[in-house]
Parts: structure tokens; C-alpha cells; sequence
């Protein structure tokens, strides 16, 4: 049975990728945050310029900060968003 | 007492303070943050991420207040768009010692800056627009209370 | 802007706060001292040197103003008797960045605490009186912005 | 010519001695604080009492702090009183 995952994005992540959210099929192969990345980057040229410095991207799992290495397990949305900038 | 909000209606610092002078102890501290004129600035477009907004704020007040014995915590975060000398931020922190109330608030503070997931797009007075970047002394400043 | 006031009347942290962004700066920190309910404390009464009050408190609000580059400082002691869950003393600091306003806030407060003439005399629940004694943790706490 | 001087009280200080303020004519003899508390201490039981431990006290001359040893100089007001305990 394929689950999926809810993605967001926020703020230039947004905006250059023109989408606020996305559905994403977690297939078998699929453990890991950075496994997603690389999924996500065949779905266009600004997912692939957007998503391959993740130097410049923050991430969290249901509203946790995790890291590329992070295992996606029963996560129920991922966000992907740059450095926080508020206060 | 913690109580954590966000969204476009402004603050009163007087009846913030207030509310938390009420839960007892006797020194209140304070930190309001603004939309500070730069000369060329016209507003701030304050974006967050809801469904964990709630979550990182509640999560910095409450290490705050078991770390420096608080008798509540108060923040409060808007978001939208900011005109030019309005409020964006207010922490209100209550102790019975001075030094914890004011440590406390700006330990608060440091963390908000770097875990809280609000996004700030500077608007300028000629048209332009930008997202700001993190800076690198409020990465320092957040990690000095690691140690 | 310096702003020093002592007297009976109260002081709206509201206002207070607002007058001190008026003068620039996107960073706003203060502090509120109440008196405290221990339980068996009825009023504090606060009694000062008038004629060196207002030089007293204008010498640490000048030094803090230069030291820490603030737009502007006010700080607001009450005298008189103040009862249980009274506002005592308001300090507030504007600056462009908000460990500068922070520290500046705490610094004029502890500097207050050991250089500007009031004295509390605590009038309890059963009737007496006491003169409340210099704390050891007051003095470290001013000495330590000399390093 | 003699000059004086206005020493005030406060406190505990101004409670025990049972008074604000007081004159205190200034003879040649008298060039510091530690000069006019020796001869203070003349003016009674509570005066000698209280003026004896200068560690207990604190000193202004024209609404600034000073020490036992301080010049009087042309000061025209002295304050006594403890340490202070605003805030």
C-alpha cells in the first residue's frame, strides 16, 4: 500500500518553486528526507536549482526540525523553507 | 502561565505586562521588537509556517521558564504586512529576581530568531522587494546558550 | 532622550514604552520592579534623597545611553507607599538591536539598585516595620559591569 | 569668617537620630567628612551610636557620593545614610 506525504514550502522556497504544497508518493525506496529531495528534483528545473544546495534550506516533519538525513517514518508533512528570519 | 500568539492584530505591552505581573513575582521584563525605519523601508511582509508556529514558541517559553524558575511567559508574534514603526514582536517574562526575568527574556528572544519559522520580505519605498537573510550574529547569539 | 521621574504616580508601561520607539530604533526592552507578595508583606515605603535623586539616576541613564548607543532611555522610580502588586520602578531602553537595549535595561537596573538614594522600609501584615538591608547579590551584580 | 554646613538624614539613619537635618558650623579643625563625624559624634548617646561605624553609613557631598576622607571643600550639603535598597 502506497502512503503519501504532504510537502510545504515557504517564503523564496514558495515563491520560486510557484507552489505553496505538494502531494508526494512515498515509495518503498523512500526512507530519508534527502531520498525525497532527490525525487523532487526531477520535477522541474526550479525544484532541481531549489532543492540541490540544502545548505540553504531548513526542514521539518510534522513540525520538527530534521536534516537530510532525517527518516521520514510515519511523518505526515514535510516542510521545506530557508533560515528563519523573524522577531 | 504561558501563552503564545500569532497574527496581524497588534499587542498592549501594558496589559501584556499586566497579565503577566499577575501570576506573581515581582520583576517583570520586557523586549518589543519594530519595524525599524531605515530610511528606505515602506513594510515588512511577515509570513510564518502556522501548524509549528504555535509549537516552536510554546517549546522556547516553556525550556525559559523551567530554566529560569518563571512564573509565566507571554509571547506574542504578528504577521502580515508591517508598516514602518509598528510592532512585531513582544516577550514578557515574570520572576521574583531580576536578573532571570531579563535572561530569560532575551534567551527568548535569541531562540525565536532562529527556530521560530517566520519569514520576513522587506518592502522598500521604491518598489522593490526582498526576503532577508539570517544573520550570522543571531546564529551566535542563539548557540551562547548552549554553553 | 533621557527621561528620569520619581514621585508617587504611577507610571503606564504602555505609553512609556511607545515615547521611548518614538525616538528610533527597532528595539525596545524593559523592566518593571513590583513589590513582591511574600505572603506577609502588607506596603513598601519608598523614601528617597530628592535633591540627588533625579543626578543620580540621569548619571547611570547617561552612561547607559553612551555605552550601549541607545536613541533613548527613561526610567521611572515611585516613592511614597506602595502596596503589595504596585509598580515600583520602570526602566526602558530603545536601541537599533536588541542585545544592546537588553543589556543596557539590566545594567541601569543594577546599577540603580546600589547607586541611586531610596531606601524601603517593608510595614507587615502583623504591623511592624523593617528597613530593608543592602543584598550581597545586588552589589556583585552592579560590580560586575566594571570588568 | 565661619561657614556651615547642611547635613542631612535618611533611613534608619534620620529615624534613630530623631531628625532630618541639622547646621554644622565649620571650624578651621574640620577638612574632611571623617572630620565632622568626629565632632557630630559630640551631640549626644544616638549621634555617637550611630556615627561610630562608618561601614554602616554611606556619604554624599553635594549630591555625590563620597567617603570618610573626602575634602569638604566648599560643599554646602553632607548626606548620611545607609546603603541604598531602591529598585
Amino acid at each position: 500500500m502506497s502512503r503519501s506525504i504532504n510537502i510545504v514550502y515557504f517564503s523564496w522556497v514558495r515563491e520560486r518553486l510557484g507552489v505553496d504544497e505538494e502531494q508526494f508518493v512515498l515509495g518503498d525506496e523512500v526512507r530519508t528526507i534527502a531520498d525525497i529531495l532527490n525525487l523532487l528534483a526531477d520535477r522541474g528545473a526550479a525544484h532541481a536549482d531549489i532543492l540541490s544546495d540544502v545548505s540553504k534550506l531548513r526542514f521539518a516533519l510534522d513540525q520538527d526540525y530534521g536534516t537530510p538525513a532525517s527518516v521520514i517514518g510515519s511523518a505526515k508533512e514535510l516542510a521545506i523553507f530557508p533560515p528563519v528570519t523573524g522577531g | 502561565m504561558i501563552k503564545v500568539e500569532t497574527g496581524l492584530a497588534d499587542f498592549d505591552i501594558g496589559s501584556e505586562t499586566q497579565d503577566v505581573a499577575r501570576h506573581g513575582g515581582g520583576a517583570i521584563a520586557s523586549f518589543v521588537g519594530l519595524v525599524r525605519d531605515d530610511g528606505n523601508l515602506q513594510s515588512l511582509e511577515l509570513e510564518h509556517y502556522p501548524a509549528m508556529t504555535q509549537k516552536a514558541l510554546y517549546g522556547i517559553a516553556e525550556i525559559a521558564k523551567a530554566d529560569w524558575a518563571l512564573h509565566a511567559v507571554t509571547i506574542i508574534h504578528r504577521v502580515g504586512k508591517l508598516a514602518v514603526g509598528e510592532n512585531i514582536v513582544l516577550v514578557v517574562t515574570g520572576s521574583d529576581h531580576r536578573k532571570a526575568a531579563i535572561e530569560a527574556c532575551s534567551f527568548i528572544m535569541d531562540r525565536l530568531k532562529t527556530v521560530a519559522p517566520f519569514w520576513k520580505k522587506e518592502v522598500r519605498l521604491d518598489g522593490t522587494d526582498q526576503w532577508v537573510e539570517e544573520r550570522q550574529s543571531d546564529i551566535d547569539a542563539s548557540k551562547q546558550w548552549d554553553e
